[in-house]
């Protein structure tokens, strides 16, 4: 970002003085407000729900709180790779159900075949479930790109579909009991959403892992850069020899991941698998990234970003239940909240761009 | 002279809980009022008791009931009064509870596990489903068409009526189902579906719902086809109590919300002040009661006077 | 003679960059005053704020000698205000008629758009402009650029203008049309509507120009009778030194058949029929023609953005049958797009970001980017091109147009091309710039690679090739050397029909 | 601003040539199969379901089936005023509860204020619930033109906020009678969701209506023509004096008073109203313009294309029950058809682009 302009040869061409405005100090300051608005909000979150409950803020609360944010992280992590491309993914909470449903179908009766049945263990069962989440999402991404979908549609009818098989895989019942036994070598899958290491959820571990990942691929690999440019120009993109329908195809097979992933932790929390597993979390995970800053039309945001909006989402929600607000003034607040944290971004934006010029 | 008694237990206290006076209702969304009324009846209880509330809902998610159990869990609750979210669902969180020695009464639904709750303190679903399933044959007449709307097909109890009406209706040869179809509790569908329904099957001579909401969308929709059908409900809201009462839908069964609430409430407070024990059986089943033309005018806040 | 809009002391910050400086500038009532200037002068904002669109950050606007307030677009068109916007402001979605009369609809019983009238009178203003044949109830999205540009310019016919202000109106226009567009303004004229007229094409606007004023740099620097003038007073006010040659031509030699093409044809609205042609290293070639001749369809099957239905494409003798960009780059073609806002710049990305793009799996070791690299890569090729940058990480979107044309450029030649097809590289840039486009094509070429570029200006076809192809409805129809070339003939073959065998 | 421009008075105005080359009937044969493609998708739905079932194709069912569409028709008519302008509403399902609930509240208990208790006649109750949805679109609306939150967000929010307080407003109760009594003069609200006229549901008549004057409004008037040019080009429509802002809040309004509409039709027809009233039928709303050919993206579509969804969606929906389809397979059908149906979008595009330049 430095000094690397070069003087035009003609003799007149004068570089652009790079005098700084005197309250350039002043709106960087705010920009940084700004441009952390979502750890504004959540501190103030914070700070409010500490006042009302001292419950709040004591560590195991925290940790707790985290440990719910984590899933929501997970899902709104894909997410984010499907709008930094310009798309939306509506069927994540979908996919979270049918890959619950997989999971805890392997689990409690195993893979049926003419001829027996075979238990895999927790791990390939794992596997299983993120490959069924990862295949919708290359489904999604072969409506989108082959058939011309729009992203909108192919996954709103991917969210009735993989909601109907979901429900399809156990005829509507749920799979009560996913503890396993030794004799079938399938135990231990209550570690990824029940046990703690060094005192830290293994969900939250995940999480951290996941974001960890994401953040490098988005920002240090060729293929994130790929993702911006679809996002920001896609005609830019096919010109520069970036092969856009391949990098559509795979963020919808990262949210479909993503969103397995998310369903998995949450049938392993609850130690059973049930249809309706993650009903409408798409909201919640979209709202999460756009309040982390993702814009809707593609190019701009951070995984940072929509890991603090999922915090704040979290740590709302979970606050409003820890001091007693009713369900019906949750739903007020969650929205007003939602809203009021995102008119901040034309600020954010404007402030942003005035200032690349000043420091031009 | 609760307050003494507590003290002392909590003084001697080896499974007792910290000295917490909160009790946590947790129940599914109160938009339904038989929801409403349970939260109601043991919040009130429990003040009554001397204890503070924290009434929750989760809207029939198990994942927001299992975060509403952490919640729980980390004011250390006293005890949890709980109206669950899925009979399988549901136990990791009742045992999370359990292992940090809060102890969970259930209430209206039971979960597919025994020792980890408290209490299973239910409306005998299957019992009340059989004497709707008679009414029901009863008004029919023993034949004809009819149709079934059942609730939300995740739904433990949706299934369990569903089996207590078809273990009286089956019986009947000439009662024909001539449709079945989930109206997933709510109203409006339940309209739609059975106006669809009766154009399907203009002959249907009854309808029988899982639960009261569906009866009054179904009802609404019989009403706009202006004719003359059969609707049973199960809950005794007072929504259809005053229907039946005009001779609209025919009959209900009444599951007493309020009094399994208030019990679930008084035996958390003995079991609080008798150190963590208990002397009632886990399994506790309350039983249902018919509601018709006959008594319907008795029926106050899902209790029957006299019952 | 008398002035009819003066602003005095306008002056004009965006942020931190000050486009327009104390600049006190006076349109003549029933003339034609021409503004001219290198990109970013700040022509266009200055006429954004005459027309509305923009508030000055200090200064005072006067029509007829009395101030006015020109807070909204609207009011500049009640007081007789209008503008022919430098980029296209049209409605894709709607009709030519639509697109005429959006926002001022005609109206039928009060409440009820008119859409009888407005066809009609539609239709009359295109005559108006040589579009006879053009339906009013065609899609505008439809219509190539050129004939988009004279739906903007219908627009501003369609109003009761006293002043009528002209960002760049022929930029995307043929010969022809212009001249039609010239004769329309002689109309206005005689109508005593005032005219403010932009454009970069210096033997153009001396045609109609009565005055003339230079911007440079955010100021007005000049102010003069057209008259009084003559092409090297203006560049020399325009970039502050005497012109040099304006245009450099190449004078490498020739070496090898780089690209070769062979009966190539694709099928649709806009065809390219049976197209072969040959780019040797060290050569410039000019493909000349008019708009919807099919030029750029041709250059953008060449790089894989459309599907041939049939011919071969060599580079360097290997013909290359995928068809893909991917392929094609690989092969040694790259492609700077005729418009860089919609095919170049990826405009959320920062100016380093946008020249690497293509070329982003070289720059990384195992796996991840490497920053080092990235940053001397593209601070060499910002040098190597003498790119005007605030910073390389600053967003492409803070350039101006020429800089950010050279962004594209970068980017191109960063996947080690030897072949470049250049779409209109000139179009829309200043003389400067222009000239330094020719620079960089001959210095290219002197380097051994090969040069295609697309231009509908015959001065600059003549000056910077050494041979000029000629399309016309999607056919190679002439081909010339930078010897034999003459504008007549040039003009005869973009307008003929049939593939006239003029061999030379 | 009417008859100022100069017209050129050439002597020569011939009439374009309209030289139709040999391929274009074919091309144009075609293109009427894939424009009408929703009607095609409905058709063939008929059929499948008329051989299924006699009891589809009867009179009775045919008008009761259009009963039910015309409630999601309404929703989606409002929605796809906004989508035209590039926007979109998640809120209508909510809009269409809060609506019903300020209805039912007004029927059941009147307004309550201190010293008395009125009760209005049904009309202006019913106008009062158009006026609360109206409003509750004037403040997305305000939301994305003043505070420039993205309109994903904003209604996302509003989703909330609405739902929340159709919740509060009886504090999550039914008000279970409607009905009215003649004393308060409040009788007859079953008449625009129960009765019918001439045959054909009030509701319908409503509906048929509600497209009529939507379609005149879109096609025909100054206004309708702005939504267009702002969903095709905002900029454009700044600079050419249209007042972007104004027809952004209005197309919010609209589709805020449409989802109030439908509300109290549902309402009506219950003879009930509960907060839960229309959950989620934004998606249901959003998939019928979508189906009908609006794209998401803005200034392409028409009312009767949406119609035509509303249709497809509904007479499918109302097939499955008919002929005893299970839930889970009804939903991963519904998904499928809405997929499905909307592929052929980008082959219609194509074509429909081709032709018009051939015949310029
Ligand atoms: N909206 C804007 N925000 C920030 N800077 C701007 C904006 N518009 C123009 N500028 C800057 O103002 C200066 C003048 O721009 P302007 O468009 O007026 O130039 P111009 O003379 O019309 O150039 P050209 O010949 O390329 O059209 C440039 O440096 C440009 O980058
Ligand atoms: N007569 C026409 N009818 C419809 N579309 C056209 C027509 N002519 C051109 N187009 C479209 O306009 C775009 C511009 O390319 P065009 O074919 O005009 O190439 P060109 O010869 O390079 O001309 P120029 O670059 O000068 O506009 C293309 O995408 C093409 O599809
Ligand atoms: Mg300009
Ligand atoms: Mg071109």
């Amino acid at each position: 970002m430095t000094d690397t302009h070069v003087a035009a040869p003609a003799p007149t061409a004068a570089a652009p003085p790079p005098e700084e405005p005197r309250n350039t100090a002043l709106a960087r300051a705010a920009l940084l407000l700004l441009r952390g608005r979502t750890l504004v909000v959540l501190v103030v979150l914070i700070i409010i729900f500490s006042s009302i409950s001292s419950e709040y803020l004591t560590q195991s609360n925290l940790i707790l709180m985290t440990k719910h944010v984590a899933i929501n992280a997970i899902l709104a992590i894909g997410v984010t790779f499907v709008i930094l491309t310009g798309g939306i993914d509506l069927s994540v909470g979908s996919i979270a159900g049918l890959a619950s449903m997989v999971a805890g179908g392997l689990l409690f009766k195993g893979l049926n075949f003419p001829g027996g049945t075979v238990f895999f263990s927790v791990a390939v069962v794992i596997l299983i479930g993120i490959v069924v989440g990862a295949l919708v999402g290359a489904v999604n991404g072969l409506l989108i790109t082959r058939f011309k979908v729009a992203p909108f549609i192919a996954t709103l009818g991917m969210l009735y579909v993989a909601r109907g098989a979901a429900q399809l895989h156990s005829n509507g019942g749920t799979y009560p009991d996913l503890a396993g036994t030794e004799a079938r070598g399938n135990t231990g899958f209550g570690f990824i959403g029940v046990d703690s290491l060094l005192g830290i959820p293994v969900a939250v571990w995940i999480m951290v892992v996941v974001a960890a990942a994401a953040i490098v691929v988005t920002t240090k690999t060729p293929f994130g850069k790929h993702i911006f440019a679809v996002g920001g120009n896609e005609r830019a993109a096919v010109l520069s020899g970036i092969r856009v329908n391949r990098v559509k195809i795979a963020v919808y097979v990262i949210s479909g991941a993503c969103a397995a992933l998310a369903g998995l932790l949450l049938t392993s929390e609850l130690g059973a698998a049930y249809p309706d597993t993650a009903t409408t979390y798409e909201l919640n995970a979209i709202a999460a990234a756009v309040l982390g800053g993702t814009a809707l039309a593609g190019g701009r945001g951070t995984i940072i970003g929509t890991v603090m909006g999922a915090f704040v989402i979290g740590f709302l929600s979970d606050g409003l239940v820890l001091v007693g607000v009713s369900t019906f003034w949750q739903s007020v607040v969650k929205g007003a909240v939602i809203i009021f944290a995102v008119i901040t971004e034309q600020a954010q934006q404007r402030l942003q761009s005035s200032l690349n010029r000043r420091t031009a | 002279g609760g307050g003494d008694d507590e003290a002392s237990s909590s003084g001697g206290g080896e499974s007792a809980p910290a000295a917490s006076k909160l009790v946590v209702i947790i129940t599914p969304s109160p938009d339904n009022v038989f929801f409403k009324a349970e939260q109601d009846a043991a919040a009130a209880q429990a003040k009554g008791l001397g204890y503070e509330t924290l009434v929750l809902s989760h809207d029939d998610d198990p994942t927001k009931q299992s975060q509403q159990f952490d919640t729980a869990i980390s004011r250390k609750a006293a005890a949890i009064i709980l109206d669950n979210a899925g009979a399988d669902a549901s136990v990791t969180a009742i045992q999370r509870a359990k292992d940090a020695n809060i102890p969970t009464f259930l209430i209206d639904r039971e979960i597919n596990k025994t020792g980890v709750a408290v209490a299973q303190i239910v409306s005998n679903n299957a019992q009340g489903a059989g004497l709707g399933g008679q009414e029901f044959a009863k008004l029919m007449g023993n034949k004809g068409e009819y149709a079934e709307l059942t609730g939300k097909p995740t739904d433990t109890n949706a299934g369990v009526r569903s089996k207590g009406y078809h273990g009286i209706l089956d019986q009947y040869p000439d009662l024909k189902m001539v449709a079945q179809q989930s109206a997933n509790w709510d109203q409006a569908e339940a309209l739609q579906k059975t106006q669809t329904i009766l154009q399907a099957h203009p002959n249907i001579k009854g309808i029988i719902a899982g639960n009261d909401t569906m009866a009054l969308g179904a009802y609404a929709a019989v009403q706009a086809a202006k004719k003359d059908i059969i609707v049973v409900g199960f809950d005794g809201s007072p929504d259809v109590v005053s229907s039946i009462q005009k001779k609209a839908i025919k009959a209900t069964v009444l599951q007493p919300a309020s009094k399994i609430a208030q019990m679930a409430v008084d035996q958390a407070d003995a079991y609080i002040k008798a150190g963590g024990k208990t002397d009632q059986a886990e399994k506790q089943s309350i039983d249902c009661v018919l509601v018709n033309a006959d008594n319907a005018a008795t029926v106050k806040d899902f209790a029957v006077a006299g019952s | 003679m008398s002035e009819i809009v003066e602003a005095h002391n306008i002056s004009k910050n965006y942020g931190g960059v000050r486009a327009l400086k104390d600049v006190t500038f006076t349109a003549y009532r029933g003339q034609v005053n021409v503004l001219v200037g290198e990109n970013g002068a700040g022509k266009s904002t200055l006429m954004k704020i005459l027309s509305g669109s923009e508030q000055p950050t200090s200064g005072e606007i006067r029509l007829d000698g009395e101030a006015v307030q020109l807070d909204s677009p609207r009011t500049a068109q009640a007081l007789g205000i209008g503008i022919i916007h430098q980029e296209l402001s049209l409605f894709p979605n709607m009709t030519i008629a639509e697109n005429l009369f959006a926002g001022r609809e005609l109206r039928k019983g009060g409440r009820f758009v008119d859409a009888g009238g407005q066809r009609q009178r539609a239709r009359d203003v295109l005559k108006r402009l040589g579009q006879d044949k053009l339906d009013p109830d065609t899609l505008v999205g439809d219509l190539p650029i050129g004939q988009q540009q004279l739906v903007e310019i219908g627009r501003a016919l369609l109003e009761d203008v006293r002043v009528l202000i002209m960002d760049e109106p022929t930029s995307a226009l043929s010969n022809h049309e212009v001249d039609v567009l010239f004769e329309v303004m002689a109309d206005l004229r005689k109508q005593d509507v005032t005219v403010i007229y932009i454009s970069h094409k210096l033997d153009e606007f001396r045609r109609i120009g009565d005055w003339v004023t230079v911007f440079r740099d955010g100021s007005l620097v000049a102010h003069e009778s057209m008259s009084k003038t003559d092409t090297g007073w203006i560049v020399r006010q325009m970039v502050g030194r005497d012109p040099d040659s304006l245009y450099v031509r190449n004078s490498s030699p020739v070496g090898d058949v780089l690209l070769d093409v062979r009966g190539l044809s694709v099928p649709g609205t806009v065809k390219v029929d049976d197209v072969s042609l040959t780019v040797r290293a060290g050569e410039v070639v000019g493909i000349y023609g008019l708009m919807g001749a099919g030029r750029t369809e041709l250059v953008e099957t060449l790089m894989g953005m459309r599907q041939a239905s049939s011919g071969q494409v060599s580079v360097r003798g290997v013909e290359e049958p995928k068809g893909t960009v991917r392929a094609r780059m690989a092969a040694g073609l790259a492609l700077v797009p005729e418009d860089r806002q919609r095919d170049g710049l990826v405009q959320t990305m920062s100016v380093r970001e946008n020249i690497l793009l293509s070329t982003l799996a070289r720059m990384t070791r195992s796996g991840l980017l490497n920053a080092g690299a990235e940053q001397r890569t593209a601070k060499d090729k910002v040098g190597e091109l003498a790119i005007k940058i605030p910073g390389l990480g600053a967003l492409v979107t803070a350039l101006s147009g020429g800089n950010q044309q050279k962004v594209v450029l970068a980017r191109a030649l960063l996947t080690e091309p030897v072949v470049l097809l250049l779409d209109e590289p000139t179009r829309g840039i200043d003389v400067g710039a222009k000239s330094q486009i020719a620079g960089l094509m001959a210095d290219l070429a002197a380097q051994g690679f090969g040069v295609l570029f697309i231009s509908s200006e015959l001065a600059e076809v003549m000056a910077m090739a050494d041979r000029v192809l000629v399309m016309a409805r999607g056919r190679i129809t002439a081909e010339f050397t930078a010897e034999n070339v003459t504008e007549e003939a040039l003009v005869t073959a973009s307008a003929s029909e049939s593939v006239l065998e003029a061999q030379s």
